[in-house]
Order: C-alpha cells, then structure tokens, then sequence
C-alpha cells in the first residue's frame, strides 16, 4: 500500500511584512514623471501610511513561505463537506488573465464590451440549462448573497401580491447562511426538524406553513448528503398557501445532469460556482452565486440584466419591479469567466461530473461506516456525515480526529456540521478524486479510529507535523490582536 | 476527461463495495419527477485548444489598453500590477484553499490576512478591518447597516456624491427595512452639502466618500464633527484608496467605520469584479463588524499563530442573529492587495499617489486651457469632472471610433450634469495620450 | 534578533509516478480529430512507451508537492559561490513567454523574425559595452561551451597563424570546466599555482610560458573571489610567445562599469549569462555562455552571426574562418531574452549591482573571519573563501557545517572547491541579498561553529529538517540505480 | 532600484564593519588599468512598465501563430502544451534552484530528473538517460565522442539525413579531433545509404536519424546489425521523440547510444532554444556517458532519496579527464519534458502521434493530388519532402504575404535537393489550414 502523504520536512519561517524592510526601499517599479508636479494644498495633506519598504525578493520570498504553509487542492485531497473543493483546472484562470477581460472597464459603451457581454449571456443560458430553471442573475457575488438575493425577490413577489409576511420556513439541517440571509430580509426564521430519516417531512411542514409565512429556504440535496425526496410535496404545501420555495443549490454538484430543479417545484435557487463549477476557492473567495428563477419571478431579477438586442448584446435597467442592484458592477466576473470556461471544456460529460461525486462519497459512506457512526445510513448523494459517536468511550472528539488526520496528510472534512449531527464530520470527496486517493484517505481515518482505542494521546496532541500545533482560539477571542 | 480520473474498472470495483449494479442505482433516492426528462443540452466540450480560440474570438473588439486609450475611473481605475504580484498569485496553495477553518494548516492565508488586515487599517488610519468583503457597494451597506446596530437609530444620511451605484447597492440591502435613507444634496464646489442634517431627527450615521464621485476631496473632518454632534457615526466611503497615500486618511478625520472598494490595489479590472469589499472600524464597535477576522494567537507552544477569531458574530455560529450573512468573501483579493501595498511601501505609494495626483492635474490644465470648463474648483485627486463646448456627444462617439473613451458621461447618473464628463487619468496614462485626448477633443 | 528561517513543517510524500495512475487516464486535452486515419505498415508500428496514465490533478500534485521539497532563491539565501544566485527578476519571465518569441521558429525568412534578431544583435552591443571587447557570439548554450569556444577560437587563430600548439596554461584555481574545455579542444592542461596571495605570479606564467603553449586560461576575478593583478602583465607574457589570453568571465558580477576586460589584455572572454544577469538557473540549466573576443578574432566566432542590412537585421554564414556552429540553432534564446531585459532595466545601475555584490562579500568576510579560517585574508571580489581548518580540532569538516546550515534555512555555500583551499568553503552572497539577511545567516554560522566546539553531533546528524537525511551516495554510485 | 535592497544607512553600517571609507575602495585590488575609462554607457533603466512596451513593440510583426500559418518543423515543432504544464513550470522552487549538490534539499529536483530519465528511457527503449545536454546537436556529437572512446576508434559514419545542423554541430566538436567523420548518402527512397560502410576501416560508429531529416523511417535495425557486424557502436539520432509514440523505439532496434532533441516533448520553440539535448544509452557504457546522472539511494534512516551519482566522470571531479566539459545542462527543460509525458501518459502519446501521423499523411494526399511529387516514398511520420512545379518561389513569397510559411526549402541544405521543400503537420495544423494551404498552392 502506498504511503500516506503526511510528512515533515523543511519550511521557513518568515516575519510579519513590517518585521522586514527598511525606509527607502521600494519592490515596485514606479512609473517614470513626465509631468510637474502640481501644486497642491498642505493642508490637504496626510502622513502616507506607515508601510514597510522592502525589495522585490523581499516581497518574493515572504509568500512563496507563507504559501508553503498552507494546504490547497493541489496540495492534497481537501474533502471539505458542503465546500466541493474539487480541482481547479488552470485552463480556466488562464482565460481570467485575457487582457481582453482582464483589462475591460465595467461602464465601457456596449460596442467596447460585446464580448464581455456575450459570456455573461450565454453563462446564464448554460445554467438554465443545467438547472431546469428559467431566468438567470450573475451578478450575486456569492451564495449568501444568492440567498439573500432570492429572499429579496420572494419578498418583492409577496408584496405584488399585495400580501406582507414575516416569517419563513428553515430546517434545522440548514447552513448559517440561509437563517442569516432571510434575517437580512426582515424574515423570522421558523426552524423546522428533519425526519429521522435526515429529510423534510410533508407534515412537519404543512403543520407549520401559513399565511404569515413567506415560504421555505431548503437544501437540495441538504447537508446531510440526502436528497429530499419529499420536495415537490413540500412545495405544493407552501404554494397552496401562497407561498413560495428557495431552494439553496450550494450542493448542486450531486445532480448535474440529473436534477431538474424547476420540475422539483422551486421558485428560486441559487448556485454557487466556486464549488460546483470548479473556480478556486481562493483561501475564502471571491466565488459567485447566481440566483436563478422560474419565468414568474423573472421581473424581479437583480438588474442590470444582459439582454439581446439587434444582434448585439446591451445591459438593461428597465425592469421597474427588480430588486435592484446587489453589486457595484455586475458580480465577481473573473469568477464568472472561469466557470464558463468549465462549462464548455465539459458540455454534457457535466452529468459524469454528477455521477462520480455520488459514487465517490458513497463509496466513501460504505467503506466507514462502521469505523465511525453513520448518522443515516442511507444511499447518500455527493457527501456523507459521520459523527464521533463511536470514538466517545474514548474520550476522543471529532476536533481531535480531524486534527489526526492533519498528520496523515489530508485536509480535514467539515466538522460540527451540520448542527443536527453532534460532532458531525461532513465528507465531500468530490469526483476529482481517484480511487487510490480515496481508499489512502479512507486507510488512514481507520487507522486513526485504530489509534483513539489504543493511544488517545496521538490524536489529542495532534496536529503535530504542522508549524504550529493547536491554537489558543479562546484567548484570540477574549483579547483580540487583529492588526499589527 | 482530463479532469474525470474513474476508470470503468475502478467504477467496476467501487460499485461493487457499494453494492450496486450501476451509479444509477445510487439516484434512487431522486424521484423520477425530480429528474430532468432529457440529457443535458449543451455544446460538445471544447478542448483546452478549441478553448483558447473560442476565448481568443470572444475577446476580440473588446475596448481595453493598451490598444484604446480609456480615460475613465468612476470606481474602477487602470494602475500598474507588478508582474512579481500576478506570479505570487500563482502559488495555487494560497490558491487552491477555502477558508482557512483549520489554522494550523492554513498559517499562510491567516497570516497574509491578518498582514492585510493591518495594512488596511495603517492605510485607512483605522484601528482595525475585516478579512474583506465583496466589493465597495455591499461594504458600504454592511457599514450602514453596521451603524444602524451600534446606534439603534434610524435615519442614514448618504452623501449624493458617494458613488452612485453603490448607493444603488444600499437602497437594495434598506428596502425590506424600515430604515430610513435620506440623501444629502451637493454645493457648487462639488462637496456634499450638509445643512440638511438639522432637519434629520433620529441621525445613525452620516456617510461621505472622499475622494468622492467627482474626485473632490471633501472636508471630512467637518462631516465627522456634524455627525458626531448629533450622537450620529461618521462612515467615510472611497472607491480610489490609493489617494490615502497623499491625502489624510478618514481615520484621522474622525471617521468611526470606513468602507469602501479595494480594486485600485493591485487587482485587475475584470468588467468590475472581483475587487475587494474593505471595511475598517473603530477598535470599540468590533464585535458589530461583518464578515471573517483574523487574530493572532498562541499554540501549546507558545508559538506565534493566526486563528479566525470572534467567530460568534457569524452566521455559521449565530445564524439569524449574524453581524452578517456573509460567508465566502473575496479573500484571494485581499491578498492581493496586500501583496501590492507590500510591494509598493510607504515610500512607494506616497510617490505613486502624488504621481497619479499630478498626472491629472496636468490633464485638468491642459484641457481647461483648451476651452474646456473644469465643472468643480475643490481640489480633485485623479479624477475630475469637465464640461467640453456643445455637441461633445459626436466628439465622444468620434474619439471612439478613434480608440480614446473620454470618461464617463454623467447624464445617466446626474440629469443635472448633462452634458459634463468624469475625467480620470492615473500614473498609466501618458503625457503623450493626455496631449492626444485634448488635442482630439479640441479638433 | 530575528529568527533563523530553518523550521520543520508539514509537507506530503509523493510517489513516483508510475507507481501512480490507471491505464486509460489522461492529464492533457488531446485535439480533435479532423482528418481520417491513414493507413500505416504495422512492421513500422512499437509497442509505444510504457508511460504511466495519470489525471491533471495528478500531475499538478505531483509536481506541487515535489516543488516543496526543494529550496530556490526564492525560498531563500542561497550563497553557492561561484554561481551568483541572485534575484530573477519574475518580469523577465514574462518577456520571454511572449508569443512573439516563445513561439518563433528559428529557420522564419528573416522578414518574419526581425524583432528576434534585433534582440540579439542589441544584446551583443549591450555585453561588448559592459565587458570592453569588441565582438560577441550568443550561441554558446552554457559557461562550458563559452570555454570549448573560445578553445576553438585560440586552435583557429594558431592555426591561422601557421602555429599548432599543444599546451595551455590553467592554473589550479580554475573551475573543472576549464581544463575539460581544453582537453575538448585537444589541449594539455600545465597547471600552474597560484602564489601565497592567491593570486598568480608573472614569473610563475613567465617559467612555462612558452612556444608549444597557446595560451592561459585566467579566471578574473578567480574562484578565490580574489582580482588577478598582475592579468596585464601576465597577458603581455603570454603574448609574448605567440600565445592568447583566455579570461572565464563567470565571475563578472564583481566588476560591472569598473572592468574593462579589453584593457586587462585579455583575447577572448565568456560570460554566464545565467550568473551575472540574473536569469534562473533552472535547477541546473538552461544557462546561456556568450563569447566575447577582441577584433582581431572576430572573423573565428561561431556562425551564423547577425548583422545589420539595409535597416534591418539578417543572419550571415558569410566568415569563413568562423570555428562552425555549437548550437543546432542560436544558443539558448529564451535566456538571452531573460538577460536583455534584466541589462535593459538595470541600465548603469549594472555598476551598483557589481558595488553591492562586492561590498556584501566583504562583509560576509570580515564578520566570519575568527570564526572561520579565511584562505587568503585580502579584499575579496564578489565572494570569499573560508575553510573548516579552526574546527578540525573538533574534528568537524566543512559537510558537516554546512549540512547544519540547512537546518538553519539556508542554502550552503559551494563547498570544496577551489580545490586549492582544504575544505574550502565558498560564499558569494550577491547584491540581492539584504543586510538584515546576511546578519542573519552570519550569525547562523557564528552559532554553529559554537555548535562544533560545544556539541559536534548536531553537525554530524545534521540536516534533520529535511525530508531526507543525509544520503548514500556511495553506494548510490557503487550500484548505479539511474531509472526506476 | 528595486533590486538592490541597500539603503545608504545599510552601505555606510556595513563599510564601517568592513573598515573602508567608501566601496571604491574595495576595488583598490583592480589596477587603475585594468579599469574602464568611462561609465557604461548603457541606454537609461526601464521602468518594468516601459519593458513592457518596448518588448511588445519588438516582437511585432514575428511571424508566429496562429496569426501564422506555419508548416516548418526541420528540428522545430509546434505542439500544444498544456496550461498546467505551464503553471507548474512557474513553481519557482524549482526555477529558481541550481543543480542539486546538496541533495537533501534538492529532492524535488533530484526526484523529478530521475523520473525524467525514467521515462526518457522508456519513450527510447533504452536502460539509462543522463540528466541531460543543450541541445539536439551537441547530444549528438557527444554521443560520437562517447562512442569513439567506448571503442577506441577512429572513424565515424553520419548519415547524410540527420538533421544538417546537427552535423554542423558535430563538425565543430571535431574539428580539433584526429577523428574522420564520413558521411553516408541517402537513397533515392529518402533513406540512408549504407553501402558506404564496407570503403570504411577502424569504424567506431554508425550514427542515422528516425525519421530522419526528410521525415522518413530508417531501417534503424538493419543499420544497427550493419554497424554491430563491424564492431561499431550504433547511434541513433532523433529530432522529433513524438515518432516513439507510433513507431518502433531506437533501443528496440538495437541503438547503442541514442541522442536527440526533446524540444517536441513541451517545450516552446522560443527561436531555437532552450530545448533539451536527450543521451540514452545502454547501461553498460553509463561511466562514459557525459553531464550530470541523478540516481536512486538511502538516507541514514533507509528512507528513499535521489543524488547527484557517478560524479566521477564529470569535470569538476575528472577535470580534464572528464566524459565532458558540461555542467551547467538544461535541466529545466528535462524538467519541463517531464511534466509533458507525465501529462500525455502512454495512452495519450500514442494517440497524439498517431493524431500528426495522420494529419501529416493527409497533407501529402492533399498536395499530391494537388500536382505536387512527394519526393520520397518511404512512410514518413509528420514532416515530407515536396517538390511544386516549377516556379514555386514566387508562389512561396506570396503565401508569406498571405502569412502562411509553406515549409522549409531544401536548397541551403541539399543543392541538389533545389525545388524541394520540407513540409510538416502536427496536431496544431488543423484540416482547414492544411485545406488552405493545398489551395493557394494550387492557385
Ligand atoms: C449549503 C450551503 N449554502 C450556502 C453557502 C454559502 O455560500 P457562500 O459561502 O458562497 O456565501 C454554503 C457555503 O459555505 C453552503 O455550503
Ligand atoms: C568559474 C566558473 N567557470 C565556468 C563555469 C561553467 O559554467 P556553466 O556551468 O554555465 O557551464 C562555472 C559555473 O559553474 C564557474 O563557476
């Protein structure tokens, strides 16, 4: 059996930025005067921030360290659950880099800008595609802005209809965003369980589904790694009392090709392409989150919108009923550029994509369960929830698990989520992933699991390979240093 | 497919553990009225070369430098990337990874950001800012919002000179509140006017963004004083912060949050985003920032190290009761601009904004001095707004043909100004295009 | 003080490749198939090389987590004397990845490679004005073939004057590839030391110069880091008896706008375009090793050679007593790319960077002599050699100080050579080195010279933080293991 | 300069420890005449935002692709190389290293060397490669030299089809040789004509090129068993590797030493150079193979690891008795080499070089039947020698107009050869462009 990736070996420390340097240096070419100076009035004048002045190498050298600190998808396997951190062809960034885009100025005539233009059209074309869903916004700059931008367009929806209402649905499986984004839109979250199945009951939500109540936010397939299989019924629940559905599609990358999402009965979803359209994940963003839209919602849509006009492409702000705008410009384009460059490297083959994130996260379900808790053992769709429940005769934690496998060489799943699971540990295998890779990572959580029987003390003291060892996360909390 | 590593003997031998006959199998939980009816309907995929040409065709005619001169900022402003700055970018560790939830494998983003955090802060004279937000329009709103908590009042006094698209932006985050935004007209000096504040009762904040819309430096310690004295916060927007390298920083005008958009730091325009949503605080209002902090700590070592910190003004810890919805930010941008403010240096950005300074004041004088009238006397730093002679409209259509955009004409955002430009020239605008535009616009 | 670099952290084990990947993967996009296949003679058809199949992500991991078991200029100090590990500038990259050049053929028409061509004609101009001699050749791949060439100058100019010798000069502070150059051009090495300065003496050149002898290859500034004084006189003597003057310029970053190696009488010189103007070394290589020749030998240099004609620039074979051709086509271009565009940003500020180089060595030289042994205690050049004498009494070699070098984060020095220093130990620091950074690594020495007095076995086991520890080699070459 | 880190307070602290007055000073070891009279008289610094410009306006008008259509290869080929390879090859710990003398952090180097050989080998079908040489022609010259001191003979026999610039290069390296170099013509079927052989005595080797310079397959096993049957080694040179994919590998045929370029294996065309100079021989003359050989052994702890090995034939051990002058190599594009073949796989070769096969042989259809002689019919794999009707020359000038470069003509390099012209196809031609081609041939 091959070895597992976890080793140590040299890395180099490095200083914070104004640890270094010294006054008068400069790592930047600074562009030749051919202008006077102006005049200018003193009084106007600051004191210039106190940045450090270094060289180039200097500059160099600190983050070619830094980055050697950190772990990414082209470091090794990152099973982030809810994240889909699947690898991030460079194809794709190469396309970002185009000056052609790369140098285009967002308020440019339209004549200067069709083809900037024409991806964004044919991106939202391609995702109506893909989700069964009608009209399209980009411009969301990430997932909970999708969210907050459909509760928005639920919100604007209800008021057509003459009718306010304060509350919405959220199952208790549901990530902070979604709770957190329907706050943002004066909505009260009604937190509703999910069966013992991991799923929405149709009862549970007509006993709690109302005239007060705007609609439903559900996760689909939820984080649970479940698809609810319940969802057209839920939908004709909260129709019928005039409601709507907003379906969060963060886990889309489960049914490419197989999900029709409009068929499902939803309203609204979002998606967010920073994971299932493969756009790096950037230590934490930029990403994107197109909101998407059955025709009836369409006159809500976040403007500006690209439409087509006498064979060419023109933004337009002429939709009285939108929810307006959400971003300075249009989204996070250099997002959007990558995504549309993963798309159409991959056409169809997208359903594959599907195909193998559930076969990987259900092979990776069978194969451990038993060596940890299986929270539902059911068939599940591209990622599966473990807890530590099993580990706890051995006073191990889920924390102390993850931050073994650290050692071991693999970024850890997400854990203590969702919040429904105690001590969840949240696999996302993704389809990059090849069989050899998985079975390593696999090997080696059983033999963590091994290792909290026989020598806790491993597990509690790990990680051990990294620069550091745990961190004081209390004490950052209570005296906070957030700058230098 | 290069990206797809199964083999069908691996799916073979993975189903087999699965138990089932085939990956349709593992669907049987998706009801039948669930799925699509049809395959996916899209373009047969193009290979990484047939890319590459349907990319190289899609960007063609685009209007960008160096083949157009374009002499328009309006919140999104052509500076000079150093080539070391886009190869760092390449270090796909940094890259490649989400946020950094587990420190001790994520040292090198938490320490670039706390690094970031701080030089933000220098730049701006605040004491502290998040880990970035998306862009300089949600920043604005989340300070406003941000305000609102800290003060438990309802009334939001928005300078009409703060860029108008992200005032677009705050209007879309205050409709379903019951909040109340009231907009402060502008003087002939092209500053915002503020005697309408004494007919405001309620006050939570007053903004203002300096460098603000037309360029103009507005007087913030005045706004900060005006605001204070009502018990309102002062929040200082800025869509250009390169000025801070030159002009006093908000933070030393009073300013209690400072919001604003980071793209001017090192980060391409890319038709608007993504850029970088910064916001800076008082150290006093911490614990009401949105988004992720970084903070440092100790390990069992007693080793210095980078944790996220204060977690529980999240949603992913505080759900509804989240500072903020806001999950994914625009991290990567963050680094960015911290690898430029790193590379330029205290010394570097003050010649550098003294240079854009200059640049535009000569484009000022020559154009003014070609019969152009300069609209506002209120010292500009690299934008400004003109009004050309009548019938600029075929001059303007005219210099497009000819490959020069001559700024942005104000009409669509200010009816009032129908007829007048915004102007803006940075340290990558030449002498010899400047002559060229003016020349242009005078023939 | 700050802390040394030197610090152990979590990095990932890699197979070989082929002890990865499945038959039927594929980590490139091959191109669509336009044209039918053709009919082939299966007696001409091979097996086809048994390559092992991997995915992208395979191969981007691969070489991501190979890449951090390595240690680069950009990583940090790396003072291997001899081999001026400076800066490379990253823009320089950029110019040579230009499609204009990156994807020229080298046989275009001319009219279709002008700008090619002007690079080198401009680049010769700029390297004759920094060195003092009067015709150049770009066509040399490395310093090696720079030093065949200008062996085959020497042969050629001999012959032509009705002269065949047998015999060179090469004193015994000169790099291997100086007498194995010789030896290529059918020359026999008479070594001659250097005297107790370091240097060599007239007399000693005057005692074997003679009329077998074709000339002397000196080394200025020599691997000592020391200036040859006596180089003119030494070269009249030289001349004298009919023989030429051969100068290895590699070390040319001590005396950039203060040499004139024309003037030192020198014939014919070569310089590393890869040391002295800053383009990466590769790991090894690609270098570029241009030679330089005062007028009198233009007519030997290698051909093609580009000249101007009619306001543009043409490739001439047109020198009959040119010693032929060394490269398949013009040398190393992408190199050259590299140097022109470093030579064109740096302009006379060249001067400063051979000022900085020789004042950071000199004062690498004056904090380390006392702690170790200096060879020849003399104003140094742009390098300064020590050896491990004041440790023997440790019984502590230089390996075994520099092997704890790296567990401080720093690349060692060139070690053992000149061979003419026991144990030498050889460091140039280059200008690009800050002082902050040389305190540093100073002080990392100073400390483990105490290490050698006070516990001898951390430089014994050392290095510790390395992936590896110290390696076999000897059974290495004993069994020769060379493909897996 | 943001090169030079030296502030003056960090010149004058350290020419005090170093106790000189200024660092003029420090050169008083220079003679006054050996000095330069004046300062360099260099064009002023470029700011990196002027480089830009002036490279860009230099490598105007290159006559590259796709604005090109090109159909040379002659030693030069163009293949796609995927942006991954690209992006990997920015890794700069492994750009920026030097050879790796100090194994222990050199390993990534050291590993990926080995594999390069590895896989060298295999594409080859030999038992080792070295680590590397400068190019297709000095590999091949020292792969004569190699062969002439494994058998202590004088004469060396060179197929008139390997590729003339290579021969040129031998030359050079033989000039100062007592060695005789004969050259074998080639047949009327575009192969090597061996009869030659039997004139010759003390041959030590036998070197040919497959395919050889007209594109065509030698009888590498019949050449090989003619020079074994004399007791000289038999070389086998390459200047196209990709041909391994498809036909019979050299060391199947009973190559002794193998050279060549791998420029085709990744590499840019960059107007000749780097590419990458590729010896493979039979282990049984591995310690007189020259340049650097990375090979396989323990640490302390019998943990896996790679060296520097069998350094005793190099020069800085051997000196003058070395196998070579070679240190610094071209490593970086063995590297580069690597990465490709790692990326195309044995699945993926073969079917891109099955791809230029094709491609190639539908161009010969094409142009054949168009009117043109394919000159030689002895299967080729993506290059053939044509011969248009008369008057060609001016139909070439005008297709370079038209920015298409119809092959490479013959003459310069076979007089005899005047009127022909070597044409070459490979993935990157696309069936509209050969169609192109065929057409303003034609017209
Ligand atoms: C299920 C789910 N919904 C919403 C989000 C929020 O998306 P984003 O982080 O892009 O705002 C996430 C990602 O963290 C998620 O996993
Ligand atoms: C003094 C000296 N001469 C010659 C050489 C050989 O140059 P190259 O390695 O480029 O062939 C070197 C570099 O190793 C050197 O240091």
């Amino acid at each position: 059996m091959r070895e597992f990736p976890g080793a140590t070996g040299l890395i180099l420390n490095e200083p914070l930025l104004w640890e270094k340097g010294k006054k008068g240096r400069c790592g930047m070419s600074l562009p030749r005067r051919d202008v006077e100076p102006a005049p200018l009035d003193e009084a106007l004048v600051g004191e210039g921030p106190d940045f450090p002045d270094l060289s180039e190498i200097d500059v160099v050298r600190h983050y070619t360290r830094l980055s050697q600190w950190n772990f990414g998808v082209d470091s090794g396997m990152y099973p982030l659950g809810s994240c889909t951190m699947k690898y991030n062809p460079k194809i794709n960034d190469k396309q970002a880099r185009l000056q052609g885009l790369a140098g285009a100025h967002p308020l440019l005539p339209p004549e200067l800008s069709q083809g900037a233009l024409r991806l964004m059209f044919e991106l939202e074309r391609l995702l109506a595609e893909i989700t069964g869903m009608d009209a399209i916004s980009l411009q969301p700059a990430a997932g909970a802005q999708g969210e907050f931008a459909g509760m928005l367009i639920i919100y604007r929806y209800l008021h057509s209809q003459g009718s306010r209402r304060t509350k919405i649905i959220v199952p208790d499986t549901a990530h902070g965003t979604n709770p957190a984004s329907a706050a943002l839109c004066g909505f009260r979250a009604m937190h509703v369980k999910s069966n013992d199945e991991g799923i929405l009951s149709p009862s549970a939500i007509a006993e709690i589904m109302d005239e007060d109540t705007a609609g439903i936010m559900v996760t689909n397939p939820n984080t649970l790694g479940l698809f609810e299989e319940h969802i057209r019924e839920i939908a004709e629940i909260v129709h019928a009392k005039g409601g709507l559905v907003y379906c969060d599609g963060a886990n889309m990358n489960a049914g490419m090709g197989v999900f029709d999402v409009g068929r499902m009965g939803v309203d609204v979803l979002h998606l967010n392409l920073h994971k299932t359209f493969s756009t790096p994940h950037g230590g934490g963003g930029p990403g994107a989150g197109p909101i998407c839209v059955k025709s009836h919602l369409e006159r809500f849509l976040p403007v500006p919108r690209i439409v087509e006009a006498n064979g060419g492409y023109v933004l337009s702000e002429d939709y009285p009923e939108s929810v307006g705008k959400l971003h300075s410009f249009y989204g996070n384009y250099g997002v959007l550029v990558r995504a549309y460059s993963y798309i159409l490297s991959m056409g169809a083959e997208l359903k594959n994509v599907s195909r193998l994130a559930v076969l990987n996260a259900n092979y990776v379900k069978e194969r451990l369960k038993g060596t940890f808790h299986l929270a539902y053992d059911r068939p599940c769709m591209h990622e599966c929830v473990f807890s530590d429940k099993l580990q706890h005769d051995y006073k191990v934690t889920t924390l102390d698990i993850v931050k073994r496998l650290i050692d071991y060489g693999f970024h850890p799943p997400t854990v203590y989520f969702p919040l429904v699971v105690n001590g969840a540990i949240m696999i996302e295998p993704t389809e990059t992933e090849c069989k050899e890779d998985l079975d390593l990572f696999i090997d080696a959580l059983i033999a963590i699991a091994k290792e909290a029987e026989e020598d806790p003390e491993l597990l509690k003291e790990a990680p051990t390979r990294c620069k550091v060892r745990r961190l004081d996360e209390t004490s950052a909390a209570r005296r906070p240093c957030l700058t230098g | 497919m290069r990206y797809l590593p199964h083999t069908p003997e691996d799916i073979a031998s993975m189903l087999e553990v699965v138990g089932a006959g085939d990956v349709d199998e593992l669907f049987r939980t998706v009801p039948q009225d669930c799925r699509r009816s049809g395959e996916l309907n899209l373009p047969d995929p193009l290979t990484e070369w047939e890319l590459n040409d349907h990319m190289a065709s899609l960007v063609r005619g685009m209007g960008v430098s160096p083949e157009y001169k374009i002499f328009m900022g309006a919140g999104s402003y052509d500076h000079y990337i150093p080539e070391s700055v886009s190869y760092l970018l390449g270090r796909s560790e940094l890259t490649t990874a989400y946020t950094p939830y587990q420190p001790e494998m994520s040292q090198g983003t938490l320490q670039a950001i706390y690094e970031y955090q701080t030089l933000v802060s220098r730049l701006l004279g605040m004491e502290t800012a998040n880990a970035s937000l998306y862009d300089g329009g949600s920043a604005l709103a989340e300070a406003l919002l941000m305000a609102v908590r800290i003060t438990g009042r309802k009334t939001v006094a928005l300078s009409s000179l703060i860029h108008p698209l992200y005032r677009r932006v705050v209007e879309t985050y205050f409709q379903p509140t019951d909040y109340v935004l009231v907009e402060l007209p502008y003087t002939g000096s092209g500053t915002t006017d503020t005697t309408k504040l004494n007919e405001l009762d309620d006050l939570a904040v007053v903004a203002v963004q300096s460098p603000n819309f037309f360029g103009c430096i507005e007087n913030m310690e005045r706004v900060g004083q005006e605001a204070h004295a009502r018990g309102a916060l002062f929040v200082a927007a800025f869509s250009e912060p390169l000025a801070y390298g030159l002009f006093k920083s908000p933070g030393t005008q009073g300013a209690d949050i400072v919001c604003g958009e980071g793209q001017s730091l090192g980060i391409p325009r890319t038709f608007g985003g993504p850029g970088l949503g910064i916001l800076a605080s008082k150290m006093q209002y911490v614990r009401h920032v949105p988004g992720r902090l970084v903070g440092q700590t100790k390990d069992r070592d007693g080793k210095r190290g980078f944790v996220l910190t204060l977690a529980t003004r999240e949603q992913h810890i505080r759900r509804e009761k989240a500072t903020s919805n806001i999950c994914t930010n625009n991290s990567l941008c963050a680094l960015t601009a911290a690898m430029y403010m790193a590379s330029l240096g205290g010394t570097g950005i003050r010649e550098l904004a003294r240079l854009n300074r200059d640049k535009c004041e000569y484009l000022k004088k020559q154009l003014a001095s070609a019969g152009n009238r300069i609209v506002f006397e209120t010292p500009t730093f690299n934008e400004f707004v003109m009004e050309p002679p009548q019938g600029f409209d075929e001059v303007y259509q005219r210099l497009l043909a000819k490959k020069i955009v001559a700024g942005l004409p104000l009409k669509p955002y200010y009816p009032e100004l129908a007829g007048c430009y915004l102007l803006c020239a940075t340290e990558t605008t030449s002498k010899a295009d400047m002559d060229l535009l003016v020349k242009e616009i005078a023939s």
